[in-house]
């Protein structure tokens, strides 16, 4: 029953993050800005809204959004409870989980590509390129906790925080998880989810013509995946496992809530990099993270 | 072993009676019929033994040289099966395909020694697998390399299928001069030619030179997995064949290289660690070269060619790491490596063949495999769509694709190896973690491309808008291999088992850890079957409920939305160049893309033209130079035959003085 | 003894001059003196009488009288240029014949001599004969001194073939049907085809067929 | 029966050209070449007595190499009454290659020709005396040089020309080595005059060796230069691209392996004189020289049948290296043997189809074959794949087995020359064999028509019987192969 808590945490508060995000980037920049439960607000409209469909699309604009949100949820299955293991572990999981967001990130780009238009082809071959890199990155810096923990199920691996030993390697990796929260959720500096130019973005100019249902899976399903970064770094710098429930819950959601608070303030204080830099980035991340491995396995 | 010898007869029968009829409708029947019977009754041989056993037969032979010894053991029935699947479903399509349509054609109808040959690859094929026997096995490999030739070849009259036919023919053969060198050698060496023989002769160390045999073995035999830079054949030849016979090359054909080298590092003295290191670095090399390289592609079959190198070197990279887990005692590494290889190859044939298939379909319907000529085919098509999006997406690896679990399987090898002692294989292991990753993301890309560029948005030309979708028969192969994908799926435990039977029986692999290790990746691949049927289960649930939903609050089509825009048209849509151009900004150089703009002069050209080429670095930078050195030498030598006979006589005179001066002295 | 030495360097000196000639009627006077002297040699070295009389006699028949004459006519038939056009120079052919003479004494140094076989100087001799005829194949352009040149190699091996006459070896008559037929015959007609066809016995024109 | 061999070509040759009317004479071949294949069948048999005072005796590997003459000669027989047919008539043709006209040879010279080549042969191989071999292969140039010079225009007249320049020199070495033999079988005490290689045997262990090693030496240059080995092999491609396809079936078929029987005649002396290595080293490298030299001209040529003579040339070299190796070598040497004159007489044989119908030599022009000859392009292909040594056909098995005894004997240089050589040779022969094969037919040629059945029976008998040699070797095969290998063995 633990166990599924923090799905059902997630389930129920990930639309919260955006909002955490929203309110502290207009705190930062003097406003008042949108209530912090607005993405559920617009959730329950765009659920109630009818659905309007491109005349080029076939099933693939449709089946996306849910493939997406399915495979999300699924990832979600395999990120420890702050206080027990998973739903589902075994060893090498974590392959598992970033194959689901994989799935769920090529869900939208076929789903993105069936518009026919020219910007969501953009959008979406832009995101392929961008995560195909980051993935790389992921898998170094999993495994570097993984060979620290030393365990290969994300049960094993997260929640171990930095106690022991304290070497500065090992700060690598929260640090690396945040990096590819940013990248994956298409944050800034990698993207801006707030921009008006299609010609600049990449997540948000793939679900341009979505509408609805579809839409709102798809922001849900966002939603989801920061939650999913955002508990993965919390769990990657706190021992939670080693503290009782109700303290570990407790500063596992505290811990969220800053990641969010976190990527508010970079966003507030940060402008977009150019498209061309992002790969720099992902491959100054991965220098990093293979040096953390490196030094990892040599202790 | 008694169906086995059944199926090859039906082979043998199906090859003759299509050269007996050769130029009449019925050979396009009789041949398919005898690949078909030959298959099943293969099939059910497989399914009739049990996974470990091994059988042994040895028959009257007329040569003076080697003797037929024949054996089906695990590691053979292992790789006869997609032999057997593929090769069905390839006839039944190919048969369809060819219906008719050469009798409209001018000229010879050629479905006659087609047939032959095909009957002829898939009895080679399954020959090469029971082989126990140095000359058997040399005899079967080259008849088997040797009938693609003819069978891709069957459109000659295109400059292109003739290229592609003499380069696959010149790497083909190639790569078997390798293998017979290494065969020769060995046989030499230990005074035998029964494979039982050659490893005993290695067991006592006659074989005193097993660095180059290993190469001679490994070369060779990389040649026909399409392992860097001996791939060269794929993405000429894969697009030239015709659909069926793409299918089952990609899908029967080249994991005969791979049972080659599987075979010959059981015959081989124990392999040290650098022999897996060397396999599993050229792996992960063809692996990313060849996936990048699919990515940059602008023709459906030749991504796939390329795909297929990436895949190859997957399983190669699993088998490297296997091979070094068994030299460096780590019996968890070795079995998982070497099932996880196994078991990849078992996917990437079902998937890669069934990619091929819905690949033809498309070229039937519309005409052409270039993306730029594609487009909205899955409204048109929708049953060949959603197939290949699906195959698409279990090749790349994504769960709860059975592809997910071999990928798993090696992972969990290089998790394993992460225990070697030593920092750099520790690495190694890791850095084969990542390439495992960026291989998958880019795999992801590259089907991404190939899937929705054609098969979703907006059709490129009027041909692809008038696509016609096949007739029902036309998808029973497709369907035929998509099923046995899904019962791979759902009984991948069960499968990851069956492989676990070869690996068990590799030599030197101490059984009771490696059946541990390779039963916690069943469990693990139970855990990701159950999860799968989650995900699709929510998935399915979501759909009703956005129908639902669709239901209840109206639903309307509207044009896409322009940014404004209002006459886009369907040459606007993100093509296969542009689709990559994020990714070629980086990558240019691997991906093999080549890009040239015309532009008119001026701040406003009125014209505007991007060629976006992609070529083969290893074919234009290091064959083609390389062959044309040799022709440039050979010229140049050619003029001591200058017909002046006097000077004829002076190198008769020459040679008699100076062997008298070097035999004498 | 000294008739057969005598004899044995004349022949060296004739196959020299083989090479230093320059017109072809020259060269077929030598062709007849070399066959002269080849008819002498099995008189010198096996007395005058039974076999060796007959074969010497046959030489001097064939070697001597026979294939000069039927060179001489065909070079008054075939109207040709009586100059022997060389590859390679005269000086450049007499120092290849040098050569094969110092080759040929270098050779016998190498080579154990069973006693009472052969005379002194006469496996030297015959090797530079052969040397010389074919570096006369070798360094003239028309067919017919190929064909001359040709029948010099031939009367070495013919001097080879002598002391061995003696033992009842059939090796000598062997030699001389060579001669008959390659020589006069076949190559005979086939120069004929080529003076007919090309109207030119200059073989430097064949070099059609090459790669 | 042995003194009948020879006999039968001769008087059949005689009344060929004593015959007016064309058709029987063309059937007369026929009929000689069944006959003589018969009368040799019989010796498989009935091992024959020897003949003519012992100047005539079969062995295995004469009798090996006799088979090999009979069939390849029935099988130029049959064709030949197709192929005379059509090019027979005395009427002036123009040259396709240069516009000169020319007119054929007579036809019943040919006729003759064609059965003296065959009595010469016979000869050569049914003997065990130098002497008597030497003659014969100096018949079997004289007869064969009026068969290359068929069609009477300037090329064939040129490649004629070379072919006797440079045979009759190689006859010429060949004879001095014969005569050097004497020599060192000289004994003051009790001259014998004899070169049979039965009264020759038992002396050799006392024969003097430097005299050996010469007149060996003259003995391989001399015939060497007719067998074509490397690099006295010029008159080869000459010959073979100018002759009528029959005959360069003939000569490459036949021929050549008469004129190897002359080397390993001579091995068979030096071997029990203790100079086998001596014999092995010359032969391999005379082996190596000639496969490197023909994968270097094969590369990149532009005339299919040059490309032909070529692989005669290396498949020579590969006679050779075999019997140098020795031990399995040999043994596939002399399976080699035999399947490299079955399939490269189907080779020329349908390179005349070929020819016949494009009237060009070049690969570049003689394109679509498929197209218009279908049977023949089958044939063709077929014939390439089985003399690169592909299986099933033999030259595979013969290959591998010389492939492997270098190995485990050791050549591991010469074995990767050898695989290397024959790669390339594979690459060469199978770029020109494609592009003739495939693709369109040149807008220029016509549709030739069916394909007459006499041109196509004769090299698909004989590539059948490659191709089953390739799978089954029959046990009596087997036995002479051995004992003809046993009889070149160089350990003495």
């Amino acid at each position: 029953m633990n166990a599924w808590l923090h799905i059902l945490a997630a389930l129920v508060l990930a639309p919260l993050i955006p909002g955490i995000i929203n309110r502290v980037k207009a705190r930062m920049s003097g406003r008042v800005g949108k209530p912090l439960l607005q993405t559920y607000f617009d959730l329950a409209k765009l659920t109630r809204k009818g659905l309007v469909e491109s005349h080029t699309a076939s099933f693939m604009l449709g089946v996306g959004p849910a493939v997406s949100l399915a495979a999300v949820c699924g990832a979600l299955c395999l990120l420890p409870s702050p206080a027990s293991p998973a739903p589902a572990s075994f060893g090498g999981d974590f392959m598992l989980a970033a194959y689901c967001l994989g799935l769920s990130r090529l869900a939208l780009i076929l789903a993105a590509l069936d518009t026919g238009s020219s910007f969501e082809g953009m959008g979406a071959s832009r995101e392929a390129a961008f995560s195909a890199l980051a993935e790389p990155v992921l898998f170094l810096a999993l495994l570097a906790l993984a060979v620290d923990a030393p365990s290969l199920s994300l049960s094993g691996m997260l929640g171990q925080g930095l106690s022991g030993a304290l070497a500065p390697e090992r700060l690598f990796v929260p640090l690396l998880l945040f990096i590819l929260l940013l990248t994956e959720n298409c944050r800034i500096p990698v993207d801006d989810p707030n921009t008006h130019l299609e010609l600049t973005m990449i997540h948000e100019v793939m679900v341009l013509d979505h509408s609805g249902p579809d839409m709102a899976m798809i922001s849900y399903g966002a939603a989801l995946k920061l939650w999913f970064f955002a508990a993965a770094v919390t769990l990657s710098l706190l021992p939670v496992q080693a503290m009782p429930p109700l303290a570990a819950w407790a500063a596992f959601l505290a811990g969220v809530a800053l990641v969010a608070v976190a990527v508010g303030l970079i966003e507030s204080s940060m402008a977009r990099l150019r498209l061309l830099r992002v790969p720099r980035l992902l491959g100054s991340a991965g220098a990093l993270a293979a040096l953390s491995l490196v030094l990892t396995v040599w202790r | 072993m008694e169906l086995f010898g059944l199926s090859l007869a039906f082979y043998l029968l199906g090859a003759l009676a299509s050269l007996a009829f050769a130029g009449r409708e019925t050979a396009n029947h009789l041949g398919p019929a005898g690949a078909v019977a030959g298959s099943l009754v293969g099939l059910a041989g497989l399914a009739l033994t049990p996974a470990s056993a091994v059988a042994q037969a040895s028959l009257p032979w007329g040569l003076p040289l080697g003797s037929l010894a024949l054996g089906l053991d695990p590691a053979s029935r292992l790789f006869l099966l997609p032999v057997y699947a593929v090769g069905a479903a390839a006839a039944v399509a190919g048969s369809l395909a060819l219906a008719g349509s050469e009798a409209a054609q001018a000229g010879p109808d050629r479905r006659g020694t087609h047939w032959f040959f095909f009957n002829i690859l898939l009895a080679g094929l399954a020959l090469v697998m029971a082989a126990r026997d140095g000359v058997v096995f040399l005899i079967a490999w080259e008849v088997m390399s040797l009938a693609p030739f003819f069978l891709g070849s069957l459109h000659d009259d295109e400059a292109e299928v003739r290229e592609a036919a003499w380069t696959y023919l010149v790497c083909a053969h190639l790569g078997a001069a390798l293998v017979i060198a290494f065969f020769a050698l060995a046989m030499g060496q230990a005074g035998a030619t029964g494979f039982a023989a050659l490893a005993e002769a290695a067991r006592a160390g006659r074989l005193t030179m097993p660095s180059l045999l290993f190469f001679l073995a490994f070369f060779g035999f990389a040649a026909k997995i399409g392992l860097v830079p001996f791939h060269v054949w794929l993405p000429a030849i894969y697009p030239a064949a015709p659909g069926h016979v793409a299918a089952l090359m990609s899908g029967g054909m080249i994991n005969v290289g791979l049972y080659g080298l599987w075979r010959a590092l059981e015959i081989l003295p124990p392999p040290a660690a650098w022999q897996g290191w060397t396999i599993a670095g050229l792996g992960v090399a063809s692996a990313l070269l060849g996936i990048l390289a699919a990515l940059g592609q602008g023709n459906l079959k030749r991504l796939l060619a390329y795909s297929s190198v990436e895949n190859m070197g997957l399983i190669c990279l699993g088998l490297g790491l296997g091979l070094v887990g068994l030299a460096c005692g780590n019996p968890a590494m070795a079995a998982l490596g070497l099932g996880g290889a196994l078991f990849h190859m078992l996917c990437h044939a079902g998937f890669k063949s069934l990619l091929f298939l819905c690949a033809a379909e498309v070229l039937t319907a519309v005409g052409s495999a270039r993306i730029a000529h594609l487009g909205g085919l899955a409204k048109r098509m929708p049953a060949v769509g959603t197939l290949f999006l699906l195959a698409g997406a279990g090749i790349a690896g994504l769960p709860p694709l059975p592809g997910f679990i071999g990928e798993l399987t090696m992972a969990l090898a290089m998790l394993a190896g992460l225990d070697l002692p030593g920092l750099l294989p520790r690495t190694a292991s890791a850095a084969s973690l990542a390439a495992l990753a960026a291989v998958g993301g880019f795999a992801l890309a590259a089907f991404a491309k190939a899937g929705g560029l054609a098969f979703l948005g907006a059709p490129r030309t009027p041909a692809a808008a008038k696509a016609e979708a096949p007739s029902h028969a036309a998808l029973l192969a497709p369907l035929f291999l998509a099923a046995g994908l899904v019962t791979a799926a759902a009984l991948a435990p069960a499968l990851l088992r069956f492989v676990g039977q070869a690996v068990l029986a590799f030599p030197g692999m101490d059984p009771a850890p490696a059946r541990a290790a390779l039963e916690q990746a069943a469990m693990a691949a139970r855990t990701v079957g159950f999860f799968g049927a989650g995900i699709i289960l929510l998935a399915g649930g979501l759909l009703w409920l956005r129908a639902r939903a669709g239901a209840a609050h109206g639903r309307r089509r509207e044009p896409t939305w322009g940014c404004g825009y209002t006459a886009p048209t369907a040459r606007m849509q993100y093509g296969a160049a542009s689709f990559v151009e994020p990714a070629a900004k980086l990558l240019a150089g691997p991906m093999g893309l080549t890009r040239r703009l015309d532009m008119d002069p001026g701040l406003f050209p009125k014209r505007a033209t991007l060629f976006v080429v992609s070529r083969d670095a290893a074919r234009d930078r290091l064959f083609t130079p390389l062959f044309e050195a040799v022709a440039r030498l050979c010229d140049a030598a050619k003029v001591v035959q200058h017909g002046k006979v006097h000077l004829y006589i002076l190198y008769v005179l020459a040679t008699v003085v100076l062997l008298l001066a070097w035999k004498l002295s | 003894m000294a008739a057969i030495q005598s004899l044995l360097v004349a022949l060296v000196v004739v196959n020299l001059a083989y090479l230093a000639v320059t017109r072809l009627k020259t060269l077929t006077r030598i062709t007849a003196l070399q066959g002269v002297l080849l008819a002498a040699t099995p008189l010198a070295i096996a007395g005058p009488h039974g076999h060796g009389l007959i074969l010497s006699l046959a030489v001097l028949a064939i070697k001597g009288i026979g294939f000069p004459w039927l060179v001489a006519r065909t070079l008054s038939r075939l109207e040709v240029n009586p100059v022997v056009e060389p590859y390679f120079g005269f000086n450049m052919s007499l120092l290849a014949g040098v050569g094969g003479l110092l080759f040929s004494l270098w050779l016998e140094s190498r080579l154990p001599f069973p006693p009472g076989l052969f005379p002194p100087l006469l496996f030297p001799a015959a090797l530079t004969s052969i040397f010389s005829g074919l570096t006369l194949v070798v360094a003239r352009r028309k067919a017919l001194t190929q064909v001359i040149g040709y029948l010099a190699a031939e009367n070495g091996i013919f001097l080879l073939g002598v002391p061995l006459a003696a033992q009842g070896s059939v090796w000598l008559e062997l030699s001389v049907l060579l001669d008959v037929f390659v020589a006069v015959f076949v190559m005979g007609i086939a120069l004929h085809h080529i003076n007919k066809t090309f109207e030119s016995i200059d073989v430097g024109r064949f070099c059609s067929l090459r790669d | 029966m042995l003194a009948a061999l020879p006999l039968v070509p001769l008087l059949a040759g005689l009344i060929a050209l004593a015959m007016p009317a064309d058709g029987p004479r063309r059937w007369l071949l026929v009929v000689v070449g069944c006959l003589h294949l018969t009368l040799v069948g019989t010796t498989w048999v009935h091992p024959p007595a020897p003949a003519y005072g012992g100047l005539l005796e079969l062995d295995p590997l004469g009798q090996l190499f006799l088979t090999l003459a009979s069939l390849l000669f029935t099988a130029a027989a049959f064709y030949a009454v197709g192929y005379l047919r059509h090019e027979g008539a005395v009427h002036e043709k123009r040259d396709f290659q240069d516009g000169a006209t020319f007119v054929n040879a007579p036809e019943r010279v040919f006729s003759l020709c064609l059965c003296l080549f065959l009595s010469a042969m016979t000869v050569v191989c049914s003997t065990r005396n130098l002497s008597v071999l030497w003659v014969g292969i100096e018949a079997t140039t004289l007869s064969s040089a009026p068969l290359i010079y068929f069609h009477r225009h300037r090329r064939s007249l040129e490649a004629t020309w070379k072919y006797l320049v440079i045979c009759s020199v190689g006859i010429a070495l060949a004879l001095l080595g014969n005569i050097l033999v004497s020599v060192a079988f000289y004994d003051p005490v009790a001259p014998a005059a004899s070169m049979d290689l039965a009264d020759l045997l038992p002396l050799a262990p006392g024969a003097a060796k430097p005299w050996l090693r010469a007149a060996f030496i003259f003995l391989l240059v001399g015939y060497g230069s007719k067998m074509g080995l490397a690099p006295m092999h010029n008159w080869l491609p000459d010959a073979h691209s100018q002759s009528p396809s029959l005959v360069s079936a003939l000569l490459s078929g036949a021929l050549l392996n008469c004129a190897f029987l002359g080397i390993l005649r001579a091995v068979q002396i030096l071997s029990p004189a203790g100079l086998g290595p001596f014999c092995g080293e010359l032969l391999v490298l005379f082996g190596l020289i000639s496969m490197v030299t023909a994968a270097v001209f094969i590369v990149g040529l532009g005339d299919y049948k040059r490309m032909l003579a070529y692989s005669s040339v290396e498949h020579m070299g590969i006679l050779a290296l075999g019997v140098g190796i020795g031990g399995g070598a040999a043994f596939g040497a002399m399976l080699h043997a035999v399947n490299h004159s079955l399939t490269k007489g189907a080779l020329f044989l349908i390179s005349g189809n070929i020819l016949a119908v494009y009237h060009t030599r070049s690969c570049h022009d003689a394109r679509g074959v498929s197209r218009a000859l279908p049977v023949t392009a089958a044939l063709w292909t077929a014939g390439f794949l089985a003399i690169c040594g592909s299986p099933p056909f033999g030259l595979f098995v013969s290959e591998l087995a010389i492939l492997r005894a270098m190995f485990a004997s050791g050549h591991g240089l010469a074995a990767t020359v050898y695989v290397v050589a024959l790669a390339v040779i594979f690459v060469g022969m199978a770029t020109s064999v494609c592009r003739m094969v495939q693709g369109p037919l040149p807008p220029a040629v016509r549709h030739p028509g069916p394909e007459r059945v006499l041109s196509v029976a004769s090299p698909l008998a004989l590539l059948a019987a490659a191709l089953t040699l390739g799978l089954y070797v029959p046990q009596g095969l087997t036995d002479v192969l051995a004992r003809a290998a046993a009889a070149v063995s160089l350990g003495g």
